[in-house]
């Protein structure tokens, strides 16, 4: 189990580094870093905010993570979640799998992916240049992405 | 009875939790609910939409019709909208 | 273009980094990392030699990322392979995208490590515990993964 | 004219590169193998299983119909095996 939900900071490297460190079973890894992307041209959007429930995140995490394993012939996976103010260029998300297998590596991140993005219990806040702030819907295309899962 | 609100809710009932005694005639989360929006006008128009509306017990996701169990932690948010 | 090939090790984490910084379209990276992993019990194997055609190899790998970049909207994208001598433990290949959407960024990185499994000119050569060396035959199971690209 | 081996077919042949001239007969790539058999029992030994030799000229992939053009660089190895 590697589950982290923070406010701070991550860096991609490091953490795909530790957890490849010594075994020698991995043949593949996928890394997925998400980011706060620059929306201020087309909404004006410069930092979002997450919020959690927490405790609920962390155990859907782990769930989400150990039915990843038991999907997929994992050998490790992680994830990591941050929450609080994120502004524009910030990591928001990590996901690393190793796997002996390019294609095991490849389908867990991105089933992770999917399902935190439609599942776990984050709710976004965007902060305007003018201040002001609003709750982002929930998205029906990120709904769509998770249902290939069959979850 | 702990009840806790995320997001927009608790931004319209302006607090992120209550702790509250439940009177013997609310039985289900949607019981809760009907109880809850007589509190104050910020609990009403929290949930004056049900369908924008998702319930916890105990962390974990349930419907409108599920009983609460005694000493239970609710909690009332949005529809998730993820990292 | 970001296309290397090389015989030094490489840092997953350093080349995530220097491929998003400053970039604030970016939403999503997707990396991909193979490690030569250990065969040795299974087949004895404790390193591989990776033989290319230098100069093909450079402009195979620099049209397969255009490609990619024609498929999907990316923001960035990097390959780099090594050649030569590798032992258990050692990166081989690195493949990393970005996008502002993830989808792009996961499929886009699939679909470079699959076409780099089947179509770049390199030649594997297993060396095994006692000192023997064999070229590697080619594998159906990876002309399988590329051929779900349509190529 | 600049011909290359890689892999097996390099191991076999005991170089990685020769500069030949090529008699006029020799036109086409199936043609070059057929010559460069005759060359040692290396190279024989090397392209004794056609269906296990591709071939490059000016680094694209051809097959053994293909005609060389002058000054080519031509290239043969077995089928790729990825990293």
């Amino acid at each position: 189990m590697a589950v982290r939900v923070q406010a701070e900071r991550f860096d991609t490297g490091v953490e795909i580094e530790a957890l490849v460190a010594g075994n020698f079973a991995i043949g593949g890894v996928t890394s997925f870093t998400g980011y706060v992307r620059d929306f201020s041209t087309e909404s004006g959007v410069v930092a979002i905010t997450l919020e959690h429930y927490p405790g609920m995140t962390e155990r859907m995490l782990e769930t989400i993570e150990a039915e990843a394993r038991q999907r997929w012939d994992l050998e490790a996976a992680l994830i990591i979640h941050r929450y609080g103010r994120m502004t524009v260029g910030e990591p928001i998300v990590l996901i690393v799998t190793a796997s002996s297998h390019r294609q095991a590596a490849f389908e867990s991140a991105e089933f992770l992916m999917d399902w935190l993005k439609t599942k776990a219990p984050f709710w976004k806040c965007e902060e305007t240049k003018d201040g002001s702030e609003h709750w982002v819907d929930a998205r029906e295309s990120d709904d769509a992405a998770a249902a290939r899962w069959g979850r | 009875m702990n009840v806790l609100y995320f997001a927009w809710l608790r931004a319209k009932i302006g607090s992120a939790s209550e702790d509250l005694t439940l009177p013997e005639a609310v039985v289900s989360v949607g019981d809760l609910i009907g109880w809850l929006k007589e509190r104050s006008p910020g609990h009403a128009a929290a949930f004056a939409d049900i369908s924008c509306v998702r319930a916890a017990i105990n962390q974990e996701f349930v419907d409108l019709d599920t009983i609460i169990p005694p000493g239970a932690e609710v909690a009332f948010f949005p529809p998730v909208t993820g990292g």
